[in-house]
């Protein structure tokens, strides 16, 4: 399974994402998502960046929040347009946390 | 070309869920995707007529009407939306109403299954 | 001749928003979808309770009573009348301390064959792998 | 007796912070203390005429109109009903709608402020 | 300050209540903040359960969780009327995290 | 000739929901609620930013490019426009690893004279202590 987590919070209330399996897993920071690409809690990036996946953030919403200039360089910045791309060309499957 | 089935649901309305996936539904539809778009639980606002374009709020009504000339199919859930008070009569011209079966109806033979839920 | 197999997955508590009922809700709507479509095109509705989520499936909720609306218990059982796959992960379940006793398992008293199956989170695996497309609530 | 200002809003519709809202404002009244009730964000659905009952979604139109019928004061944020396509048209018969500063004018001789927000 | 504090969610996502000061705190689990006074997540009670307050959970909200069973001794369980009067005669300030 | 003090706390991250906006422009209207009240009667509105809230203050946020949506540093903008007391809790910023240059601190450009005090959070409790009544957002 090629999977795309959209993760669209900052604070998950959920435990789903730690126990998902799949062959390819991309993690696709949307919404209050993209604080885990650039927020540093007492100098530590994210433990989600930790995880063994693709990340990517959408630019429109790091600059919503004023967060253009920090982003982690484990993540890749990208638009709308390459998250339909990412979608139909690189995953098979989508969830939404 | 694919077909993108897009479902914003429950109670994400004055949130940014809906931009989030008005924006994608633009940009699928740019790059030549067929999109469909099923709005449940209180994402049916968006099929109301009449809402007003404040720069407070998410003003969502005329980006959906654009995308719908250019070829957006988008439905709201019935009993969603006569629960609110949102009825034929007050709903957006062409903003087409069905029970849950649309949904998974548009499933069937979508490429792409894409459920914003969430809290 | 299709079929389109969707995976409903529960992971949060109920009766916090609309999210848990809207997820039965619709799953249960894959029994009427045939009008849409072609003769012997189907799609089918998995449904499976994780983390949080297995605490909709409690025995005894009061909402109907308490707050006028149809409990989660009830959609659930909903559910198994119409033969709908519902799977509830048993970590979770160990985790919260519940056993099958707390939760509701079947709906016997609707003349219901099918029964909640509790299974290891693999088995839920394996039905993500297994489905076209997954639902997230 | 006293007076008990209660603001019910954003994001919790279709969830059970209005039914919880407008039980509390049953009970408040039951003891014979005056409620006022402010609904901003998506809270202002309250507002709208011609809620459907069923009983997979909260029903709140009739308990809300008994209540008014008691005493209860309850008034909707404007912009934000205007901005849902809530006009004046299709409230609810004295459901009152103002702007923001209702809220705190309720509170500034309210003995007690209960400020409903979260998410 | 007498403050009343109400928890209407199990998984929160703040860490507000950790900082509140009070004379006289008084903690109502509410809506899914019920599960707080039943759930036992690897044989431990919530941790919320371990602040100096007093606490109460509401009896409607157990019930429609079917929860009624197994609250915990430190909680009472009240009515929406018994909420009236703490509001009103116990605390006051209350706030919703 | 009374007062009643507000006190506002807003502890979330901005652009989930409308929670920070609707506290930002219900505080805002404070400057407005005269003319409900007699003369002399006042309703004061403080603000503070505190644990995940503080993200709320960062600078540059371009919602009106992007969204077409006021952005929360405009309305922090029009708070001190209007002199709203404005506090930030600095452990939190201290935390992020943020400093009074990352965030919204002024608006000199309006020609407001009030400026974001950067607090310990034992400021903000004294503020819940002194004030009527409490918001949370």
């Amino acid at each position: 399974m090629k999977l795309a987590v959209f993760v669209s919070d900052y604070r998950l209330n959920v435990d789903t994402l730690d126990r998902l399996k799949a062959e390819k897993l991309g993690i696709i920071l949307v919404q209050n998502g993209v604080y885990h690409a650039t927020a540093k809690e007492n100098g530590a990036a994210s433990s989600l960046l930790n995880k063994s996946a693709d990340f990517y953030a959408l630019s429109d919403d790091l600059e919503t929040r004023g967060l253009s200039a920090a982003v982690n360089s484990k993540v890749k910045v990208i638009s709308y347009g390459d998250i339909v791309d990412l979608m139909f060309n690189e995953y098979d499957k989508n969830v939404w946390l | 070309m694919g077909k993108l089935t897009i479902g914003c649901f429950s109670s994400l309305v004055g949130s940014m869920s809906l931009d989030f996936s008005v924006k994608l539904a633009s940009a699928a539809i740019e790059k030549g995707h067929k999109v469909d778009f099923w709005v449940s639980g209180n994402a049916t606002m968006l099929s109301i007529k009449g809402q007003r374009a404040f720069k407070d709020y998410s003003a969502l009504m005329k980006p959906v009407q654009e995308l719908m000339g250019k070829g957006l199919s988008i439905t709201a859930c019935e009993a969603c939306a006569e629960a609110r008070g949102y009825h034929k009569d007050n709903t957006i011209e062409n903003f087409k109403r069905h029970s849950m079966d649309w949904y998974l109806a548009s499933a069937f033979d979508a490429d792409r299954v894409f459920h914003i839920g969430g809290e | 001749m299709a079929t389109t197999k969707l995976g409903f997955i529960v992971q949060r508590t109920p009766y916090k928003s609309e999210n848990t009922k809207l997820a039965l809700t619709h799953a249960i709507s894959s029994q009427s979808v045939e009008v849409y479509l072609n003769d012997g095109d189907l799609v089918t509705a998995d449904i499976a309770f994780v983390g949080d989520g297995v605490l909709n499936c409690l025995k005894n909720q009061k909402a109907m009573e308490k707050y006028g609306l149809t409990s989660t218990e009830s959609h659930i059982k909903n559910c198994l009348l119409l033969d709908l796959n519902v799977m509830v992960c048993k970590e979770d379940l160990d985790k919260f301390g519940l056993s099958e006793n707390d939760i509701v398992m079947d709906a016997e008293e609707f003349g219901a064959d099918m029964t909640v199956k509790v299974v290891p989170f693999s088995e839920i695996t394996k039905m993500m792998e297994d489905v076209n497309h997954l639902l997230f609530f």
